[in-house]
């Protein structure tokens, strides 16, 4: 060690700190918390059977196959039928594409008249789509299969996607209004003056400002639409059974011994779309929440 | 006098399917739920008048009971579990570190994810003949024992485990985006004071973000109310009913066990709680002090 | 051009009265500014005014037509906002011209006006910009522009400047003086800066609380403001108030202060109804004050001094008279030494003295 | 051809092959048969599917029950139709086993096509784990604790049991016919008499029931009932609780019925349970899908259909006139004790779903709780037969 | 009360040189301000005195230590921030003794330096609220009791006035200096605002990119600025800059302008290394201009004016010299007819020159 006692000049001398060292620790338990599920699945959906049998759930395989995800996607069996999840998964996407369009675009036109229309019973209108985003659905369930049986909707593909505008209504209504209450109203006036009527500010000026809030819509709507488990069961009819049923079945229906692997594969494709969304678009995903939480 | 109304025609028109949806899909089926809860329904709705009676058998109902008990423990610890795990994540995550995206990706793509697979995973993970228990036994140590998913007593803590899982990510999002917002000054001033950082958290930060905590607050409880698909995927409300909750009641009363009339009262006292709890906070959030923007 | 004439406006929002029972006249090419704190309704004015928000009684005329109903695009007005309200997504040519598609104008009429338009603003070589890519400057002709191509007769400005920093506030003033001088299209203006309201308008309407306090040009509102608000309002730094009273008995007139000092107020001109014995406040502007001079009706102010802040061109020295604070603007090469306490001058005839209670003029 | 779409629950290994018998019978008779199976919670959610198409106006041509009042207000509301005409022309009413025929009458009509005859109360064992053990088939209800002693002792799963809440309270069910009698078994699910719940023979029944708990392994919840099955086909269990139907699973496995898995009907009292499945055929407008209803009906109730479904799916068949000489040694037992009279009818038929299902609470959560009593069970009993009354 | 000396200071961002070899030395006492455009690194000089950030080389002395590695609160110095940073959910009194608390001061020593803070800073009253429920000076004199308490001998105030409106700006500007009078503690004060400067300062530190370009007293600054950065960043509405020659061949010195007019500028002082010929920039602030009068040692300059901003008090008249633009102040009172050209005049003595290039002072 030096004698002389160092003069305080220029940079401070970095040094690692135990808190330093503290934070990281903790995020990378934390990480491993959240990853361990993650982890769990895909070790276990490339073991083969023989390895599963052992037991040992977090020991990375030592024969990968791959043989259960093609099981999962082609012939895994519910019931009678061994056509695998990938007629789950062409069914959720038929009725997310044509969900995602309508709710969104009925969203945009109510949050925006909501903004800058203001017409009578607006606030009525509002508050009831707002406690609407937090009723227990079992609430509507039994009405609504009614209902839409007396308008010939109830379990068809129209009817699914009914069912998820009125439900995803609340959410990019609120969605779109909080957007567009940051949209200067003087930019609505500016257009009031020009002459704009309400469907020519709508389209000409108020979508095209909108991409960033629909690009958070349509994530928030696919993640959602596709996990729904609940509506799928009811509504959609057994033609169109989402991805998320047909897994229940898939992993409920067993032939003798429960063939994980396959259950486990057949999850990770269930999940897959929603996890490539997310992942390809973090940011605006946590902007939506933002969004979709928070007062704008 | 003419105009208002005339000059928002269009608006009138285009806020037609909401009317239609907030009248039938909402008010109407809300009425219609709260008027079958005092008919004797079981399969088909039959429109005479029961009174509370209903009502009586629901609180006379073992399984309502516990339900109720599991949401409020669900829902403390869920809650609760969210709040400090989600705060946590934040404020570590807000110390400048390296790597924040991949962090924060990973903190929050349980909620990208279906309730139906977060149930399955933790359900073969926590499962004791095959997952976490299984495994530490594997590695040497015979006596470990994590079995609350298939103990009565402990399976509905699990379910809060794996909500917490799901959802912590979620609170962090919300209260990053908060501590992004407080102003960096206010640091300074508390390092010139020489405050140390944990005690400026506790005692400033944490103050600060009470309106995201009660954000983050009425989401869970939201996601509390309507949890079901999570119970499903887990333990089918299992082991015995232990880890049974209201909307899996009004579910299975509506469509196994055939008694709409029992169901609906069940999901209108859901939908009355849900009222008194929220209605308040809405009401501050959205309407009070509200500024028209004009038309 | 085109007379604007707003007769017993009254507008409410749900149980809050904004305007009450307003009359304003203006005559064709005039420049009139609305002036007055936050609050107090001058945009609510204006919005009545371009047709954006219903009146709940009381009609608005604009170049000798009742347009109290009339759809915004109807009543041949221009609106330039704080925020200018440009169309983000549009080119500066696609601002311009929009509102002529809406009113489905043949396009090479449309070419026609925004080109002429263009060349007026001398923003020809801006037309395929997006406003992002704008100064501050830029956007507000192209602001402007957007009423001119609609060929409007009254031009309404809702604060255009106040988003802007010191320099480009007093460039663009200028500029719109310009424009106003080229167009001679009626204009009216509203403003809270009162240093904007004395240079731009013909006329100033200041108002506080819904009310117009004084309608007057620029010079009669700062020279004689009709009460205690205006007075306080315009200019900068503000008048100083010092309480007293009226002495019209025996002698010159006089104003007592609290402290017993009783200034000679010989040259001012009541307007009427002024009693002895009567509590009043004089207002003098601190530029109405010399230290130094005593100019020809002169009245001595006795002032004890205490800070000097140099402000560059010139220096504003604080103190108290009779207790009161009090702000002097001397020249930046005076100098005086503090605390001091002097006799200082005023003209009585540059000043004003109001009912102590009501604030009217006396 | 006639489409006919099948709503049903058959979706384990054995149930699958036998419901394909269906299937193949109707689609050589000209039709053509759309399966769709919804699987979990031993028919909840195939039920709810199939009850919500009806009520939504969109119903499917056939859907499965279980025999008994599940149906009983689709009936009320007349939204199934009555199969009388293909009844009389295929002689149902001479053929078919009288209660079964009971339950499936409303009225003097018949709204549902019985297939099968369940049995619930079998207790099925592994002969060679039991041998493992050095223990014997029990006859009765000490010898089984006895044998249950040995089998832990050896380090034997005495108990495989599933977690799912219908196979405990088929368990309990045994246990009330094995050790109870018959004659508490009406007394409490027909006659619904608190006395009965309250009396003593009762109360053996819930310490039975109590000290069931004790010989299930930790591995309950989360199973399912064929993997209960396959653990005392492969040895790993002594014994097992189930309806008939396991022996699809022992079949499927390639083991025998009667030899490889033992089976004894009722412990304790040999009784045979009737139950089973039935198909309903709710109203449409669809002439096309009325002529597929009618073909579907006289398929399923062939006597070749019969057979080839009863014979994969573990049940025998409902009717008399077939040929019986090719069933198992556990079916022969079956058939043997209905032919003397020692029947009891299944809970499906002599209580509604409702009340079925405050039962399930009841038993599921006295099963799965260890810390609760014997007499808290009494209680939780009494009081749904009171509320029930 | 304590010296600041700032030895050799560099300070970078990754690669970005925000301050470059800086030196300032700030005696006892002293009232300093910086004042700089937006940018110019202000607050980076006044976060490394805090402590607030690290320095990349060089010193930092107060009160005769070398504090450059020292911990904010163990500095002696008190921060008050443009937004006050005070703590929202606390009282008053919370925000004045969360500092003590921490430092384990006993707590009715806490008692103690809180009221006599709050007495100085005359917020007794006060003591109970949430910052929310006070006005925006309230908050101001809760940021620096916030210091206060804690005996600090130098206060660090970063822009404290930016986010208030004109008035409030005033009142506190005097209260800031009333307080440095009564405690007499040095002062480092960061502004942008050149009124607040020139108002406040005892010396004020010019700062451009990073750079101090001109230390010195208010008067010093606004009369001689030492290059046309300084020049144009003091006084509103700016200093007039026309471009030109020397001529200081035979006769009198003089500065010809682009259209060829010479100006006489006898009475200036050059600096030295002025040359003949040589291109420069004549820089007149509007009120050394007098449009009547020829004062004694003025000079004529032609200037064309075409338009007038009564301004209430003073009016500003804009015109043209050699084709640039040029503003001329005359009192309120004066009355000027545009358009119209003009001999004006203006005294060299108090004119500026610089060099063309390099902006330096001749
Ligand atoms: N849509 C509205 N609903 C309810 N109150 C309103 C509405 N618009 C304005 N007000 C109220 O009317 C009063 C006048 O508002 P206005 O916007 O005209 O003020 P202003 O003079 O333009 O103020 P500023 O200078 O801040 O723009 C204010 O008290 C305001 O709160
Ligand atoms: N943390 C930082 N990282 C990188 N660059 C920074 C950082 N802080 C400041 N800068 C840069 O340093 C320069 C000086 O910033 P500083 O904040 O000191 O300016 P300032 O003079 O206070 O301006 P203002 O008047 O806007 O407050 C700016 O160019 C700024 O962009
Ligand atoms: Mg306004
Ligand atoms: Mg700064």
């Amino acid at each position: 060690m030096s004698t002389t006692t160092m003069e305080p000049q220029g940079p401070r001398p970095s040094r690692i700190t135990p808190a330093r060292i503290g934070v990281y620790a903790f995020l990378v338990v934390s990480a491993a918390f959240f990853l361990l599920p993650l982890y769990v699945m895909v070790i276990t959906s490339i073991k083969p059977m023989a390895e599963i049998r052992l037991g040992n759930l977090f020991s990375f395989p030592l024969a990968p196959t791959i043989e259960p995800w093609i099981k999962a996607w082609t012939y895994a069996c519910t019931g009678v039928n061994c056509e695998g999840i990938k007629v789950g998964f062409l069914n959720s996407f038929r009725i997310l594409v044509p969900s995602v369009i309508v709710s969104i675009a009925l969203g945009a036109t109510i949050g925006y008249a909501l903004s800058f229309w203001r017409p009578k019973g607006a606030n009525f209108l509002f508050a009831v789509l707002l406690l609407g985003a937090f009723i227990p659905y079992q609430v509507f369930l039994y009405p609504l299969v009614r209902m839409l049986s007396t308008v010939g909707l109830y379990n068809s593909l129209p009817g699914i996607v009914v069912v998820h505008t009125i439900f995803g209504l609340p959410l990019m209504t609120l969605l779109f209004r909080n957007f567009y209450a940051g949209i200067p109203i003087d930019l609505f006036k500016a257009a009031r003056v020009d002459g704009g009527g309400f469907w020519a500010i709508f389209f000409r000026l108020m979508l095209p400002l909108s991409t960033p809030i629909i690009i958070v819509a349509v994530i928030l709507q696919v993640t959602g639409i596709w996990n729904d488990f609940l509506f799928g069961l009811i509504f959609a009819g057994r033609e169109n059974f989402p991805m998320t049923v047909e897994l229940n079945n898939v992993v409920n229906t067993t032939t003798g011994e429960r063939e994980y692997n396959v259950n486990m594969a057949a999850t990770i494709l269930t999940a897959l779309v929603p996890l490539v969304v997310y992942f390809v678009s973090g940011r605006w995903f946590v902007r939506g929440i933002a969004a979709g939480a928070v007062k704008g | 006098m003419k105009p208002r109304f005339f000059r928002s025609i269009a608006a009138q028109i285009a806020l037609l399917p909401a009317w239609l949806i907030v009248i039938f899909a909402y008010l109407g089926t809300i009425a219609w739920t709260i008027r079958i809860s005092f008919t004797s329904t079981k399969v088909f709705p039959t429109y005479d008048f029961v009174g509370w009676k209903q009502y009586e058998r629901l609180f006379a109902t073992d399984r309502w009971i516990i339900s109720g008990q599991n949401l409020f423990i669900f829902g403390a610890c869920f809650i609760i579990g969210c709040l400090i795990f989600g705060f946590l994540l934040a404020v570590f995550i807000d110390q400048k570190i390296r790597a924040e995206s991949v962090f924060r990706t990973i903190f929050l793509y349980p909620y990208a994810m279906s309730f139906i697979v977060t149930g399955l995973v933790w359900q073969w993970t926590l499962n004791p003949t095959l997952g976490v228990q299984q495994t530490v036994r594997n590695w040497g140590w015979q006596d470990f024992t994590f079995d609350w998913l298939v103990r009565g007593d402990r399976a509905i803590y699990v379910i809060a485990i794996a909500g917490i899982w799901q959802a912590s990510g979620l609170v962090m999002a919300i209260l990053l985006a908060g501590l992004r917002g407080v102003d960096q000054e206010l640091w300074k001033a508390a390092k010139v004071d020489g405050i140390p950082t944990w005690r400026v958290y506790l005692h400033i930060i944490v103050p600060m973000l009470s309106p995201m905590f009660v954000t983050a607050t009425v989401l869970l409880a939201t996601a509390v109310v309507k949890v079901y698909d999570l119970v499903i995927a887990l333990t089918g409300g299992g082991p015995g009913i232990s880890t049974e909750v209201p909307a899996k009641f009004v579910i299975d009363y509506l469509f196994n066990r055939q008694n709409v009339g029992l169901a609906t009262a069940a999901s209108t006292v859901m939908f009355v709680t849900v009222l008194v709890v929220l209605a308040p906070w809405l009401y501050s959030q959205y309407f009070r002090g509200q500024r028209g923007r004009g038309a | 051009m085109a007379t604007v004439s707003i007769r017993d406006l009254e507008i409410d929002f749900g149980t809050l009265r904004v305007l009450q029972t307003l009359n304003l006249d203006i005559a064709e090419g005039e420049f009139i500014v609305l002036l007055g704190p936050s609050g107090c309704g001058k945009s609510t004015l204006l919005n009545a005014v371009a047709g954006l928000l219903d009146v709940t009684a009381g009609q608005i005329w604009i170049g000798g037509k009742n347009v109290t109903w009339e759809e915004p695009k109807d009543r041949g007005i221009g609106m330039v906002f704080q925020s200018y309200a440009l169309y983000p997504r549009m080119t500066v040519k696609g601002n311009l011209s929009f509102g002529l598609k809406m009113a489905k104008t043949p396009s090479e009429e449309i070419e026609k006006r925004v080109a002429k338009a263009a060349k007026i603003l001398q923003i020809e070589p801006l037309l395929n910009r997006r406003p992002s890519e704008l100064s501050g400057g830029q956007r507000q002709r192209v602001a402007i522009g957007r009423a001119l191509v609609r060929d409007v007769e009254v031009f309404l400005f809702d604060e255009p400047l106040s988003n802007l920093d010191a320099k480009l506030r007093t460039e663009l003033r200028v500029e719109i003086k310009r424009l106003h001088h080229e167009l001679g299209s009626t204009m009216i203006y509203v403003t809270h800066d009162q240093i904007e309201a004395l240079t731009l308008a013909d006329r100033i309407a200041v108002m506080n609380g819904g009310v117009i306090q004084q309608l007057a040009s620029p010079k009669e509102i700062y020279r004689r403001p009709v009460n205690r608000f205006v007075a306080g309002f315009v200019g900068s730094p503000g008048m100083n108030f010092v309480d007293g009273t009226l002495s019209l008995g025996a002698g010159a007139p006089g104003f007592v202060l609290s402290d017993g000092t009783r200034l000679d107020i010989s040259g001012y001109e009541f307007s009427g109804n002024a009693k002895d014995e009567q509590p009043a406040t004089i207002g003098i502007r601190p530029e109405q004050v010399d230290l130094k001079e005593k100019g020809e009706d002169a009245t001595i102010l006795p002032i004890s001094l205490n800070l000097v802040e140099p402000m560059g061109a010139d220096s504003l020295v604080w103190g108290h008279v009779s207790g009161t604070q009090f702000a002097v603007r001397i020249d930046g090469d005076d100098h005086v030494t503090t605390p001091v306490t002097v006799d200082a001058f005023f003209s009585p005839s540059q000043a004003s003295i109001f009912d102590k209670t009501s604030g009217a003029r006396l | 051809a006639e489409k006919a779409e099948v709503i049903h629950w058959w979706t384990s290994g054995g149930e699958a092959a036998a419901v394909q018998q269906f299937a193949a019978a109707f689609n050589a008779a000209g039709g053509e048969w759309v399966d769709a199976a919804v699987a979990g919670g031993g028919g909840d959610a195939a039920r709810t599917a199939g009850i919500n198409r009806i009520v939504g106006g969109n119903p499917p041509t056939a859907m499965q029950f279980n025999t008994g009042k599940q149906f009983d207000e689709l009936v009320t509301q007349g939204l199934l139709s009555p199969l009388d005409d293909v009844a009389d022309a295929e002689g149902w009413k001479q053929h078919i086993n009288p209660l079964v025929l009971a339950a499936v009458t409303r009225d003097g009509k018949i709204y549902a096509a019985p297939v099968n005859i369940h049995s619930n109360i079998w207790l099925w064992y592994s002969p060679a784990a039991l041998e493992k053990a050095g223990a014997k088939a029990p006859t009765n209800w000490d010898e089984f604790f006895a044998a249950g002693d040995k089998l832990k002792a050896a380090g034997i799963v005495p108990v495989a049991q599933s977690g799912d809440a219908w196979t405990q309270v088929l368990t309990f069910n045994n246990v009330l016919i094995g050790a109870g009698g018959k004659d508490l078994y009406y007394k409490i699910y027909k006659d619904l008499d608190v006395d009965a719940v309250k009396s003593p023979e009762f109360k053996k029944v819930a310490d039975i029931f109590a000290k069931l708990r004790d010989y299930t392994d930790s591995g309950m919840q989360g199973r399912q009932w064929n993997q209960a099955t396959a653990m005392i086909v492969t040895g790993q269990a002594g014994f097992n609780f189930m309806g008939d139907w396991a022996k699809g699973e022992v079949i499927a496995a390639g083991k025998t019925p009667g030899t490889d898995v033992g089976c004894i009907p009722g412990l304790g009292n040999q009784e045979f349970w009737i139950g089973g499945d039935v198909f309903v055929f709710p109203v449409n407008k669809d002439p096309e899908a009325t002529k597929a209803q009618k073909l579907l009906e006289k398929v399923l109730l062939s006597p070749e259909a019969q057979v080839a479904f009863n014979n994969k799916k573990g049940s025998i068949p409902v009717r008399d006139d077939v040929d019986l000489s090719k069933v198992d040694a556990c079916a022969a037992q079956g058939i043997a004790l209905a032919k003397a009279g020692n029947v009891v009818e299944s809970t499906d038929i002599l209580i509604s779903p409702d009340v079925s299902g405050s039962f399930t609470d009841a038993i599921a959560s006295f099963f799965s709780d260890k810390s609760k009593t014997s007499d808290d069970f009494v209680a939780s009993i009494a009081s749904i037969v009171e509320g029930a009354k």
